[in-house]
């Protein structure tokens, strides 16, 4: 066991979380990500594979899918992104990888990225000064990438409503959280 | 009838009866020698130094709507020669010598203002180019300075120079450069050329070109058929459009730039100044409207007119340079369609039609080049060689591999 | 009166109660009415000029001044004439004041539009020393000398003097109100609204168009410039039903909000019409208030997404020219009656009409109602009805006005063609009215005339999506407008699917149009006013006539008529009507000029936001930030990165120190520098090989497994766009590393490559820049140093991982990583790449562990030096118009395969025998500099452009060879070692001999970099 | 603008990057007699006279696909919005 101590994007040894105005911002550090992206004319065995290793399907156009431990968004054309606990996930690509074999290709993202969670009554309000995206049309498990304080980030509704996922590049953490805490302020 | 002071005072006292009109409305004629398609500024600068400087008659400029009405009406009215390579610095340099004589020249006030532009530095390697840019310049017989902060902070106070995220760490200015009276340039050259006998003719727009055996005989126009020896197309933003029209394609795209002006605000900017760490630059007119725009809005456009990510992203980066402008009111945008050619740099040049020349490509940089754009192209028309300060604006740069790319973005035409 | 704050976008400021009497307004409201839709039994504080007056909540500061008589607002642009108010709302030409003080001073605001809050300061401008006594008023003097145009005619002699005198002069007397040069204090926010249908304007068509879709349960947005809804209704004593319309007003909206799908903005103007149905809009969150509240912003820049838009906007009286049109007092009639009946008060207690059509007589009847003596109500029109309670002057006109600093008399010409004197404080003056067409020719849609109204109306399909109901589209009356606006909202929630009928309609006014066209009065040889800003008078437009400036933006430009702050709304028509008059033509033949976003002028900061100095980008930080914060780091901006330049330790007191040592230290033994900001791009596939084959001008086929290889990608123009290195972890696995600059576009054009040129190929990319930290471990002793981190069972000898080496590894006792063995420094060195989480960690470990060599961290300063010492080209070597030939790397492009840009760069242009090369530089004399940017010129030929022979990209003193060095491109240089050029840098004063020498100062041979 | 997007519906057009005309996906054969022609003419000649233009956008701050839109450059109006890659296939290319 290596002894090396990692530190959240927000430089903490602990997650930042703020509440503000009836709303939560978290920074979200416990999550594992892996890139999978089928290979050309292996996109059916590498949905199955992928499922088969998940224990759902790989989820449609824009969608977010969830059963624990783990859970996926669509990225792009035949790509997909994979999220399970840290904790126990750390190597989430390897494992990913030992699951497709040679039908796609996989990518450790997990440090590419910070994720913040949005929670509480005024979400779309929020969202509405950072976004374009039309947040009330959201559901939950609806995914989507788009620009948010200049920054490309993944938007997730985990609770139609009232909890969305924020997923922005990792070095611009902390602009990304200035962004949305000074949205929460303006907004409630 | 000259102008001057005195005959304003005369006229002022005697009711204005003794003004005549700018230029005259004539019917067209059934041939000319020489037949310039567009009344910008470009197109009536040439029939001026056509007239004027090579003698040259029976000269007809074709409008398609009002004189002045393409880009030499819609830009940012900025003149400089601060270009870097060899093809271009000699040409900008000329044009600025002919701005510099240009109101006595034609009788007319364009307004003239040298009052400088300042390109602000915020990189090392910047400062390293524009250093490379200011030695060309004056290697060409231009004038550069590169200004330190506490320079710059002298002439414009009210610069981030507090929390800026890109701070400014010096600048490359001419002192030469400056703004003009954009409608002034057209009216004047309109005039001059009028009474050189130019026929000036509005409301006609070239709709195809007579070709026999290779060679061009005349235009067919919304007014008739007119034939010509020569005819010179000049018409910037609608090139595609109208060489189409001769079956020849272009190394030109069409696209869209804006433009915008505050509400009239006492002086505050003394020059031009552009920001090196976003999309922006800014002067401020004779009657106090900021005058200010960025990049073009980076797609393929005929409409004159833009969309809201550019005009916020060109505000956000007068906001992040000149945080004082907060409360300073946005009164207008307008879009100018630019001939964006593929490196960047214009063509002036004949066809591979007989008796077809071609002007254009200016992308957005045409309004400052329009003196010597005039005087090079009425040379190429009038002496079928290419006027030496534009020997470098070749159709066939492109294909030999001699591109004058002074930003070094390729071959993507919104890049430049 | 409640006044409630923004909650939800959806407040509005109703009156609770409304005031029966004017009693509580005390002796200076001289000018106060009874009535009014303001809370007459509370007063606010404000000044004007340095003088302290009473208002009420409610009034804007114009009706707050025309209540304490204060007529005078202003002075005009060119001849600094004395201005009132024409109208009471945002078309105001005139009454443009400085507002507020301080950081927070605002030019130009409408005094018209202002919203009176305790405490408000307002100042006039363009004036000197005073509003009252104005030395610039000598302009007025000298008006025939200034006419349109005159400084075109002059000016030009002496040559000199119009720059050094004259201009500075001009300059001098330009613009109206001034910035305070402060930075704004105030927030500004921007978001994002979708509907399914936008209603511009909350007047009775808006209102009843978003009932009507409100109901009918769509996504509905209802936005109004005003703090009320209801539009003219707050100005008109109609009634609606069976009540007043103010009531019926606050029922309607009372019901739109009880809709949760219908958004109701008040204060909010849609100012811009772009494509596919995207709006801007501009919301006054706090402009009503001294100041925002905390962390609430001033403005917000809403753009609205919406399916339909309706547009409600209303219309707007237009003037008539008449000599001396233009004093104080003089108003739209529906202003004058707008001041009345909503805001309860007069400009005079005796007032005059003077119309061409029904509805100015409206404004007779309204304020004799409130008690305001009408002296006579003038109408052009010999059969013009008797409508009001007062005398009628039918088929006469007013030729005349008098009043220097306010109106006092009028001078009419009666039907027979007498004249007559008439005392009066103000006139009401209208010309008809104009449908707002602004926003349907926003994307350069051209409104067409319709002959009934005399006036211009919007085109068909103006702006694809957007209809036009009420009397924005020239359906005049109240009736028309709440039917219009409900029948648009049917059709276009129809277009959308959504079925629904129009709503059960009340009775309101349905008064015809009865107009009879009036454009000018012929009168003598005074001045009679068009554009009253731009101080452009009838005269102006017979002499731009006269000079053949005739199309109507000819007119425009000359003579400067609609280019003021209200962009022309109530001025161009008058011009253009007069135009066509001199040319015979009809309005229509004449054309129109058109209006451009936005609606109206907008603060520079809404359109700005919150990208604001610091936070104007995003800033990127790399995993070692928080080591080098702590360890004496100054940061340079890179793109948005925040990179370190070098690190200062104690004692050092001028950059260099730091930089020398942190080199000097690498060469010596072992530094770190955290190079996370080159893009990483993650390549896999089986088709991977082929693919960078491809992309790189390089072969990369046959590039063995764990192994990386230098490779310049080429443009399809033959142009450099970027290099790096590329690892091959697996057969179908490759990494590559770009240039940080080029991170985004590398990854564009490869994805470019991928989807548009080579779409079956079995290559999938991402990119994994932020996700490892990377840092270079360089110098001799950089292998010992990494020994010590890297787990023992790999190998790092020579033998076991030789240069150009990569292979994924453990360190620390088991975390995975990378190593690569790659060096920009002409060192012994290594790229180490492990999770980002764990790089803070990493670097301070590696810092921990190389204590016993020394171990410096470097910054890019140190980074630069050494590149340039081994000769390695970079960003400024890279400049988009460099070829593989010009690097010395001409041989590398591949012929054998097809690769981007190896095709082009074969173009004759390219391949010149005397083509730049890179070479290296190095002072004659040791004590010079070596300047990037510098020229270079063969010794003893001319200093100057034609005899220009290249020039210096880079150049650092190098503490290695105790020298300034450079790296550049020089023509034929490769075959010119050992000459002395000439470097000169006229714009740094510099001119010295340098020696052109082999671009790698430090260990050419390459024996370091294999040790 | 909005650009409706095959897979993603309307998206506005600012998170996409524009490259320019859909020609750039017809590059030619290296190996052609004239190559270096077909590349000169491939790489700067335009037909942009105005009107309806097929045009290559990147959706960088969405799903990375290159998109191929059928947009008329006078009016701004969207008529056709297809994968680059799709259009590539169909117009002959592969590896």
């Amino acid at each position: 066991m290596h002894d090396l101590k990692p530190i959240t994007p927000l430089w903490g040894t602990v997650a930042q979380v703020d509440n503000i105005g009836g709303m939560r911002i978290s920074e979200c550090p416990d999550w594992a990500l892996a890139s999978v992206a089928s290979r050309r004319g292996k996109e059916d065995a590498a949905a199955a594979a992928a499922a088969k290793f998940l224990g759902f399907d790989l989820p449609d156009v824009a969608r977010c899918a969830t059963k624990e431990p783990f859970a996926a968004f669509w990225m792009g054309p035949h790509q997909w992104m994979i999220e399970a606990p840290h904790d126990t996930h750390e190597d989430l690509a390897a494992q990913v990888t030992a699951a497709v074999g040679e039908n796609a290709s996989v990518t450790e993202q997990t440090d590419g990225w910070v994720r913040f969670d949005l929670e509480g009554p005024h979400c779309h309000s929020v969202l509405e000064l950072l976004c374009n995206a039309n947040t009330r049309a959201m559901d939950q498990g609806a995914a989507l990438r788009t620009q948010l304080a200049h920054l490309g980030c993944f938007l997730i509704c985990r609770k139609t409503g009232t909890h969305f996922s924020v997923i922005g590049p990792r070095s611009s953490a902390g602009s990304l959280r200035n962004a949305l805490i000074t949205a929460v302020k303006s907004a409630t | 009838m000259g102008y001057s002071g005195f005959r304003v005072i005369k006229e002022a006292l005697t009711g204005h009866k003794g003004w005549k009109p700018a230029w005259r409305d004539p019917e067209p004629q059934s041939a000319y020698d020489y037949i310039i398609i567009g009344g910008g500024g470009h197109g009536l600068a040439t029939a001026y130094y056509l007239a004027k400087e090579f003698g040259k008659k029976r000269i007809a400029v074709l409008e398609k709507g009002w004189l002045g009405g393409g880009n030499v009406g819609r830009n940012t009215t900025i003149i400089r020669s601060n270009y870097l390579l060899d093809g271009n610095e000699p040409f900008y340099e000329y044009s600025m010598k002919l701005w510099e004589g240009l109101e006595q020249e034609l009788n007319y006030n364009a307004m003239v203002s040298q009052r400088g532009i300042l390109n602000l530095i915020h990189t090392d390697p910047q400062r390293d180019a524009f250093t490379r840019r200011g030695n060309a310049m004056i290697l060409n017989g231009a004038d550069a300075e590169l200004l330190s902060v506490e320079q710059i902070k002298k002439e414009y106070p009210f610069l981030n120079f507090n929390d800026a995220r890109f701070p400014i760490k010096g600048g490359l200015a001419q002192r030469r450069g400056g703004t003009v009276r954009h409608d002034a340039v057209a009216w004047g050259y309109a005039r001059a050329a009028d009474r050189l006998g130019v026929d000036l003719i509005q409301n006609c727009e070239v709709t195809g070109f007579r070709i026999e055996n290779g060679v061009c005989k005349g235009v067919e126009t919304s007014r008739g058929y007119i034939g010509a020896n020569k005819v010179a197309s000049c018409v910037a933003g609608s090139s595609p459009r109208v060489m189409s029209h001769a079956g020849i394609r272009l190394p030109i795209e069409t696209t869209v730039m804006q433009a915008f002006v505050t509400e009239g605000l006492k002086p505050i900017m003394p020059g031009v100044i552009t920001f090196g760490a976003g999309h922006f630059y800014c002067s401020q007119s004779d009657k106090g409207g900021l005058v200010f725009g960025g990049d073009p809005d980076g797609y393929n456009s005929y409409a004159q007119r833009g969309n809201l990510p550019t005009v916020e992203d060109v505000c956000e980066s007068g906001m992040a340079l000149i945080p004082a402008l907060g409360r300073a009111r946005m009164l207008r945008m307008w879009g100018g369609v630019m001939d964006m050619s593929m490196d960047g740099s214009p063509i002036i040049d004949k066809t591979e039609i007989g008796g077809l020349y071609f002007n254009g490509g200016w992308c957005y940089g045409g309004f400052k080049a329009t003196p010597a754009s005039g005087m090079c192209y009425a040379h190429l028309l009038a002496t079928d060689t290419p006027h030496k300060y534009a020997a470098a604006y070749r159709f066939d740069r492109f294909r030999r591999g001699y591109v004058i790319d002074e930003k070094g973005m390729g071959p993507s035409p919104s890049l430049h | 009166m409640t006044y409630t704050n923004r909650a939800d976008g959806s407040q509005i400021n109703q009156p609770t109660a409304r005031a029966q009497t004017g009693a509580h307004s005390g002796k200076t409201q001289v000018n106060r009415l009874a009535g009014g839709q303001i809370d007459q039994q509370s007063s606010i504080n404000f000044s004007f000029d340095g003088k302290q007056y009473q208002g009420h909540p409610g009034d804007t500061l114009a009706s707050a001044l025309l209540a304490n008589n204060v007529r005078l607002m202003a002075r005009s642009f060119k001849y600094h004439r004395p201005r009132g108010v024409l109208t009471s709302d945002s078309a105001e030409p005139n009454a443009l004041v400085e507002l507020r003080t301080g950081a927070r001073q605002e030019p130009n605001t409408r005094a018209t539009t202002a919203e009176l809050f305790d405490g408000l300061v307002a100042k006039s401008q363009n004036r000197s020393p005073s509003l009252k006594y104005d030395f610039m008023a000598i302009n007025d003097r000298f008006s025939n000398f200034l006419t349109a145009g005159f400084y075109y005619k002059t000016f030009m002699w002496p040559v000199s003097f119009w720059e050094k005198i004259y201009e500075p002069i001009i300059r001098k007397a330009a613009g109206l109100g001034s910035l305070s040069l402060e930075e704004d204090p105030d927030e500004y926010d921007k978001g994002f609204l979708h509907c399914d249908l936008l209603v511009v304007g909350g007047g009775p068509s808006g209102l009843s168009a978003a009932l009507t879709a409100g109901r009918a349960g769509a996504q509905v947005i209802l936005a109004d410039e005003d703090y009320l809804f209801g539009g003219r209704l707050n100005g008109e004593t109609f009634g609606i039903g069976e009540q007043s319309g103010q009531d019926w007003v606050a029922a309607t909206v009372a019901e739109l909000h009880s809709l949760p799908n219908v958004r109701c903005m008040s204060r909010t103007t849609v100012n811009g019409a772009y494509d596919h149905g995207i709006y801007s809009a501009v919301e006054r969150v706090s402009d009503h208030l001294p100041v925002p509240p905390e962390g609430k912003p001033r403005q917000i820049l809403w753009r609205i997404y919406s399916k339909r838009t309706l547009l409600c906007a209303g219309a707007i009286e237009r003037p008539i020219a008449f000599e001396n049109n233009d004093r104080p007092g003089i108003m739209l009639a529906s202003a004058m009656r707008d001041y009345a009946n909503r805001w309860a008060v007069t400009a005079a207690h005796k007032v005059a009409i003077f119309t061409n059509n029904d509805d100015g007589h409206r404004t007779a009847v309204d304020l004799i109602a409130k008690g305001v003596k009408v002296a006579a109500v003038i109408d052009t029109r010999a059969d013009a009805p008797r409508i009001a309670d007062c005398e009628l002057l039918a088929g006469a006109q007013v030729i005349d006005t008098s009043g220097r600093l306010g109106l006092k008399f009028i001078k009419v010409r009666l039907a027979d063609g007498s004249e007559r004197s008439i005392e009066c404080g103000a006139l009401g003056v209208s010309g008809g009215w104009n449908p707002n067409v602004h926003m349907t020719c926003h994307q350069r849609g051209r409104p067409i005339w319709n002959e009934q109204i005399s006036a211009f109306v919007p085109g068909e399909d103006s702006i694809p999506g957007m209809t036009v109901a009420g009397a924005a589209n020239g359906d005049f009356s109240t009736a028309a407008a709440l039917e219009t606006g409900s029948a648009q909202a049917v059709a276009a929630l129809g277009d959308l699917g959504i079925k629904t009928s129009k709503i059960d309609l009340p009775q309101a006014e349905d008064a015809p149009v009865n107009i009879q066209p009036f454009w000018h009065v012929r009168h003598g040889k005074g001045r009679a006013w068009l554009d009253q800003q731009n101080d452009v008078t009838v005269k102006d437009v017979k002499l731009a006539h006269q000079e053949n400036y005739r199309s109507v933006e000819h007119l425009k430009r000359y003579t400067t008529l609609g280019m003021a702050t209200d962009q022309g709304k109530t001025s161009n028509m008058g011009g253009l009507a007069i135009m066509a008059e001199l040319t015979g033509q009809s309005i229509p033949e004449t054309g129109t000029t058109i209006f451009r976003p936005p609606y109206s002028p907008v603060a520079m900061g809404t359109w700005g936001g919150r990208a604001r100095g610091k936070d104007f980008h995003p800033v990127r930080e790399t995993p070692s930030h928080k080591w080098a914060l702590e360890n004496g780091a100054s940061f340079v901006e890179v793109g948005n990165w925040l990179r370190v330049q070098w690190f200062s330790q104690p004692g050092e007191t001028h950059w260099r120190e730091s930089v020398d040592r942190e080199v000097r230290a690498v060469r010596a033994s072992v530094g770190v520098c955290d190079v996370t900001t080159l893009g990483k791009i993650d390549i896999q596939g089986t088709d991977a090989a082929p693919f960078l084959n491809t992309v790189y001008a390089n072969a990369f086929a046959k590039l063995a497994v764990g192994k990386t290889r230098y490779g310049l990608m080429l443009r399809e123009d033959g142009n450099a766009m970027d290099d790096g290195t590329t690892a091959r972890l697996s057969e179908h696995h490759f990494v590559m590393t770009t240039t940080t600059a080029n991170a985004v576009e590398v990854y564009r054009h490869m994805e470019f490559v991928r989807q548009c040129l080579f779409p079956d190929m079995d290559v999938q990319l991402i990119s994994t820049t932020e996700a490892w930290a990377q840092y270079a471990v360089a110098g001799p002793n950089s292998r010992k140093l990494l020994q010590k981190i890297v787990d023992p069972e790999f190998d790092l000898s020579n033998e076991g991982f030789e240069f150009m080496a990569c292979r994924e590894i453990t360190v620390c006792g088991g975390l995975r990583a990378r190593l690569f063995r790659i060096s920009f420094s002409g060192e012994l060195a290594y790229e180490i790449a492990v999770p980002t989480r764990y790089g803070d960690a990493l670097f301070r470990r590696i810092m921990e562990a190389g204590k016993e060599f020394d171990v410096v961290a470097y910054g890019t300063e140190a980074l630069g030096v050494m590149r340039i010492e081994k000769g390695h080209a970079a960003g400024n070597e890279l400049n988009g118009t460099i070829t593989a030939l010009n690097l010395g790397m001409g041989r590398m492009v591949s012929k054998k395969k097809d690769s981007i840009g190896s095709t082009m760069s074969e173009r004759e242009g390219m391949n010149l025998p005397d083509a730049l090369n890179m070479v290296g530089f190095k002072p004659v004399n040791s004590a010079d500099k070596v300047t990037a940017g510098g020229h270079l010129m063969t010794k003893g030929t001319p200093v100057d452009a034609e005899h220009d022979q290249g020039y210096v990209t880079s150049a650092c003193y190098s503490p290695i060879l105790n020298s300034s060095i450079g790296l550049g491109f020089l023509k034929d240089g490769a075959n010119r070692m050992g000459e002395i050029v000439s470097l000169v840098s006229p714009v740094t004063n510099l001119n010295v001999d340098v020696e052109v020498v082999n671009p790698q100062f430090v260990d050419p041979e390459g024996v370091r970099v294999r040790a | 603008m909005i650009i409706n997007h095959p897979l993603l519906g309307p998206r506005d057009a600012q998170e996409f990057t524009f490259l320019g005309s859909a020609s750039l996906i017809d590059r030619p054969d290296w190996q052609a007699e004239d190559a270096l022609e077909q590349f000169s003419d491939y790489t700067y000649l335009r037909n942009d006279t105005g009107g309806e233009n097929r045009e290559l956008w990147f959706h960088e701050a969405g799903d990375r696909s290159w998109l191929v839109v059928t947009r008329n450059t006078f009016t701004h109006e969207i008529t056709n919005v297809e994968m680059a890659s799709d259009v590539a296939r169909a117009r002959g290319r592969s590896k």
